[in-house]
């Protein structure tokens, strides 16, 4: 699998998120500047997390209007798999690739922690080495993460199967108590209808070995290599 | 403007400006003449407490700072240890606290990104952050506001720069309700052989500023007459920094880029004094000369004067001298980052600053003069009288000793600060391999095995008890958290925050600290590599106590090694290493329980400290050791319950005989000691080996179930002592 | 010439903020306060002159960055 | 009765969000921006009818909560 990874002005996990993709396939991802307009040819293309533009007006908004993002959506459009990583994930429901919104979280704090996630889809090539319904331990880092989107979206992502992450319990319930964030329906994170763009707050590039305290982030990228090739 | 003011007016504002008569004496008799506006403002500040250290200088030379491992100690912007692998850290803490107190989230901002500023200049790459925070008290209707306010600063500017938070402390006392004190740590790594330095070179080397606009950003608000500056009082009031991390996250990288070249001849953060300061300090380090055109120093606001560029504390901005030709490459990057970027002089050989503004020169001085001349006071000292000795037999025990020991995990001192460190991204570039709650934090060397243990103490009553013995405390504490994760402690950095120096008490405190850190520090061979100053923290005659916060900073060769706080199983054995002679003084038991703040604080050994830490840290790399804490607030009890509640099992204390009183024993806070998680079939050996190495060593208990007991007695859930001592902070935060 | 926009979140869509700092004042003892929404309100020097012109151009700012039209609306007011 | 509230930096107080802003705008192509300052707008609803007494009230939460008057101005206003 070649991938590439978009460095905006404020992206800080791109280190992270490239260290895990060469871990995983032994090849390190092309690192793209977000003022260029054409990307190489690559089988994955990552948003990272980090502050773009300082997070500032809306975390993502000016992201989603570098010049690099015209190049993403054309490979989106045309199948390629797409990855949000926390600002990621905003960074792609900013520029419409993904339905909904990215709000301030409803304890309106910073929240850095290790949360519960359920894979509810493990059909995409991004979650194929994790089994449907088996809940993972991954840190979150944001302040807007609550996710949110008209009732017709949601249905319509709920009925087909887009809803990928839900923040549950450490015994897989998606209750209020484990929500950080507010998220409608703990949601954690989305596919586009195509299922080849996904975004995610969670970060699973920070556990994957056990070093990290964690390592159920690790089938996320080998996972992700086996299936894009 | 200035020719309006008579001679008089000018010995006023250089009153105003904080420039005591002789030292306007002085100034007069450097310049041969009477000194403008605009060279006052800059005496004033280069002969600021801040920057000039003039109260506190005699005293900082006496400290130990140097180390076989010690590539550069203070002077710099931080300090540089050798870690090897051919890499180096470069560290530094440093105080905000007025700033703070004024605006909480700006003030704690503003402060992180100036320590960040201070290690990346050098050409490090920030790889971690620390703080030491000291609020008023909880009942104090300002405290909740500050706290919130400082702890979403700090977290506001570290998360957006992208470099982890991973430790720090956070305490109360009312000795702080007008005074809070905000001290920021970061720690960064560089090749060893691509330092940068601030010491200017190169006759006709261009001076280039870099980073964010200028505007009139907190230009030393008392000297602001308007007298002097006329009746646009609003325009041009002084305006409080505001952070941008956006752009100093820019400002890394674009320096880091242009670092990797080899354009540069030196580099300087623009801290405190701004323009000021970094071109006094580059300049003067080079014995060189400096004309600046002012004109050409980006600006965000129309009408400053030279004064106001000269005096301005805006953010994010840097002065670098280049190697002659280089400016092209050098723009580019800064283009690249969309930084501002500006030639505003050229190096000379003149030994003068010279300012051009509007066609006219606005300042002519020399430098080194200034520099050298800037005052050195040796005000006079009261030394404080230690507290007297507290006997534990005259201290009533309590009548339980788990509701006791529960109440202190609950109070605001010892009470979890997750509330904290979860607002703060500890996890960004995914090295920590410690995260906060334990002794140390540890955050791994980027692609290596090894990595550095991180950690910030103080215990400002002991050092109100005993500045000596508080001194010494402040630096052995650090040396023992990292010790007990297992690290070789290297050096420290100290930022040292006391009331006002011209009161011979505070004196005293500040000598006494500093004579029991130099002690320590030569004892346990960890020298202070950088630091910082914070005195006149003061209203209406109450003083901070003293309070010398250390950081410090250690290395595990192998971090598969590493040591945690948490049990990690049943039936271990609990081997406390160190003396117990179970003194109460000055103890968190004594205050939360009894209510008093009485006695002498515990004796430090510094000869024990290093044997017995040693002693640990070899059975932490033999792999001897399951779980590891340090002794120190609250006692053993405390210790236990804190690795308890960390590995959310329960442990069952035996008390061995003949031993002190009870509540001395569990209360007490003897230094030198630690807690040791231990397989049980090797407790023997490792006891007797202790005993062979002179260490004191008891097996003090069993590690097992879901309770904590003393002798059999005293039961408590782990689980309810780890609600109470989570629970503090954020119901005291979610009270209105 | 100046251009001062308002930006609030659309009817129905939950305004954290909003909510807590409702809760705040309740808590600080300020009674009687029904709800609070939050928004932004950006101010923008334009050298556009030509009034049409430049709401025009204002508009298409707001449509294509200064506001999520997903979530929120914006009003656009020109000044002298 | 309803009251809008807008907070502005004061003059000369750096406004990072704004200049950002100013940045991305020139950058998406729209020529001629001179200067963005971010603010915020509060709306606030209220019971109290007395007018003096609403705006008394509604300053008295700008000056305690809604307002950091080391950096900010504030603007009240009430409608109808
Ligand atoms: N302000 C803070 N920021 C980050 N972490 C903090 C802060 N205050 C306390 N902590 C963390 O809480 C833990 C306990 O702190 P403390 O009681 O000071 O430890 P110790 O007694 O070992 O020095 C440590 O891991 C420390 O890093
Ligand atoms: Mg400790």
């Amino acid at each position: 699998m070649k991938a590439a990874v978009i460095v905006f002005p404020g992206s800080n996990c791109d280190r992270d998120v490239a260290v895990a993709l060469e871990r995983a396939t032994g090849t390190a991802p092309a690192m793209v500047w977000h003022r260029n307009t054409d990307l190489p040819k690559v089988d994955l293309i990552v948003l990272p997390g980090g502050f773009s533009y300082g997070d500032y007006l809306r975390s993502g908004a000016m992201a989603a209007h570098s010049p690099i993002m015209r190049a993403v959506a054309e490979r989106a459009n045309a199948g390629v798999a797409v990855l949000g990583i926390c600002n990621g994930f905003q960074i792609l429901t900013e520029a419409g690739l993904l339905p909904g919104a990215l709000m301030r979280n409803t304890g309106l704090h910073f929240i850095c922690r290790d949360v519960h996630v359920k894979v509810e889809n493990a059909q995409s090539a991004f979650t194929s080495r994790y089994a449907a319904g088996q809940v993972l331990r991954i840190p979150i880092a944001h302040a807007d993460g609550n996710y949110r989107a008209d009732a017709e979206t949601v249905a319509r992502l709920e009925g087909e199967g887009r809803v990928a992450f839900r923040y549950v319990t450490e015994g897989g319930e998606a209750a209020e108590a484990s929500n950080p964030n507010g998220s409608l329906r703990n949601i954690a994170g989305v596919l586009n209808a195509k299922g080849n763009v996904l975004g995610l707050m969670p970060h699973p590039e920070r556990v994957i070995e056990p070093a990290l305290g964690g390592s159920d982030g690790a089938a996320f990228f080998t996972g992700m290599a086996e299936a894009l090739g | 403007m200035t020719a309006a003011l008579t001679l008089g007016s000018q010995a006023k504002l250089a009153a105003e400006f904080g420039l005591s008569t002789d030292e306007y004496a002085l100034a007069q008799q450097i310049m041969g003449r009477e000194p403008n506006v605009t060279e006052l403002g800059i005496f004033s500040v280069m002969w600021s407490e801040h920057c000039s250290y003039k109260s506190s200088k005699k005293y900082l030379r006496e400290l130990p700072t140097t180390a076989p491992w010690v590539v550069c100690g203070p002077g710099e912007n931080a300090g540089v240890v050798d870690i090897g692998g051919g890499r180096v850290a470069v560290f530094k803490m440093e105080s905000h606290n007025h700033p703070s107190y004024i605006e909480p989230f700006q003030g704690a901002a503003t402060g992180v990104g100036g320590i960040l500023r201070d290690v990346f200049t050098m050409g490090a790459r920030p790889v971690a952050n620390l703080n030491s925070l000291r609020f008023g008290s909880p009942d104090h209707p300002k405290t909740r506001r500050l706290v919130s306010g400082v702890v979403a600063g700090i977290g506001g500017y570290g998360n957006c720069v992208g470099v982890p938070t991973v430790g720090g402390e956070c305490t109360f006392h009312p000795r702080y309700n007008g005074n809070i004190l905000v001290n920021a740590m970061t720690v960064g790594i560089a090749d060893k052989d691509k330092i940068f330095y601030s010491k200017a070179a190169g006759i006709g080397n261009p001076v280039v500023y870099v980073g964010s606009k200028t505007g009139r950003d907190g230009i030393h608000g008392a000297t602001m007459a308007s007298a002097v500056f006329g009746a646009d009082a609003e325009a041009k009031r002084p305006t409080v920094q505001v952070g941008d991390p956006f752009t100093e996250k820019l400002l890394i990288e674009a320096c880091l880029e242009l670092m990797a070249t080899d354009a540069i001849v030196a580099i300087q953060d623009m801290g405190a004094a701004g323009l000021t300061s970094s071109s006094f300090e580059m300049a003067g380090k080079g014995g060189l000369g400096l004309e600046m055109n002012l004109d050409d120093v980006p600006q965000r606001e129309t009408g400053m004067s030279a004064y106001e560029i000269m005096l301005s504390e805006s953010q994010e901005r840097m002065l670098m001298v280049l190697h002659e030709g280089r400016e092209e490459e050098a723009r580019r990057i800064f283009a690249k980052w969309e930084l501002d970027f500006a030639v505003v002089g050229r190096l000379n050989n003149t030994g003068r600053l010279v300012l051009r503004h509007h066609g006219k020169i606005e300042a002519d001085m020399p430098i080194a003069p200034l520099s050298e001349a800037s005052p050195v006071y040796d005000r006079p000292v009261k030394r404080t009288a230690p507290k007297p000795a507290l006997a534990a037999a005259s201290v009533a025990a309590p009548a339980d000793y788990a509701k006791a020991l529960r109440t202190m995990l609950a109070s605001p001192d010892l009470a979890s600060k997750r509330w904290i460190w979860e607002q703060y991204d500890h996890m960004v570039m995914a090295d920590t391999i410690q995260r906060p709650g334990g002794d140390a934090a540890v955050v791994r060397i980027h692609g290596t095995k090894s990595a550095l243990a991180l950690t910030a103490d103080c215990t400002p009553r002991y050092c109100e008890a005993d500045p000596v013995m508080g001194g010494r405390q402040a630096v052995a504490e650090a040396w023992r958290n990292l010790t007990a994760t297992g690290a070789r402690p290297l050096a420290l950095t100290d930022c040292l925050n006391f009331g006002n120096p011209q009161r011979p008490e505070i004196m005293g405190q500040f000598v006494g600290c500093l004579e029991g850190i130099a002690d320590a520090c030569r004892a346990l061979d960890f020298p202070i590599v950088s630091g910082n100053v914070s005195l006149y923290n003061e209203t209406d005659n109450v003083a901070v106590l003293p309070t010398p916060s250390i950081g410090g900073l250690g290395l595990l060769d192998d971090s598969d090694k590493m040591a945690t706080v948490a049990l990690k199983a049943d039936a271990s054995d609990l081997v406390l290493i160190g003396a117990t002679a179970g003194h109460l003084g000055s103890s968190i038991f004594l205050r939360e329980i009894t209510g008093s703040e009485a006695g002498s604080p515990p004796p430090v050994d510094l000869a024990a400290e290093r044997r017995n830490g040693d002693f640990v840290r070899g059975l932490i790399t033999a792999g001897k050791v399951r779980a590891s804490h340090d002794v120190s607030d609250g006692g053993l009890y405390v210790a236990v319950a804190e690795m308890a509640m960390a590995g959310r099992r329960g442990a069952a204390l035996t008390v061995p005989a003949g031993t002190v009183p009870l509540h001395a024993w569990l209360f007490g806070e003897d230094q030198a000691r630690y807690v040791l998680e231990v397989d049980p079939n090797g407790s023997a050996a490792l006891l007797e080996s202790a005993q062979k190495a002179g260490i004191p060593a008891v097996r003090i208990g069993r590690t097992g179930g879901v309770t904590l007991t003393v002798n059999g007695d005293w039961p408590i859930s782990v689980a309810d002592l780890r609600s109470a001592h989570e629970a503090w902070l954020p119901e005291y935060m979610s009270r209105q | 010439m100046k251009a001062r926009v308002h930006i609030t979140l659309k009817n129905g869509v939950l305004d954290p903020q909003g909510k807590a700092i409702a809760n705040a004042l309740g808590g600080m003892g300020f009674a009687g306060v029904q709800g609070v929404r939050q928004g932004k309100f950006i101010e923008l020097q334009i050298a556009e002159t030509d009034r049409a012109k430049a709401e025009a151009q204002v508009k298409s700012m707001c449509e294509r960055l200064l506001a999520n039209t997903v979530i929120e609306n914006y009003a656009v007011e020109l000044v002298d």
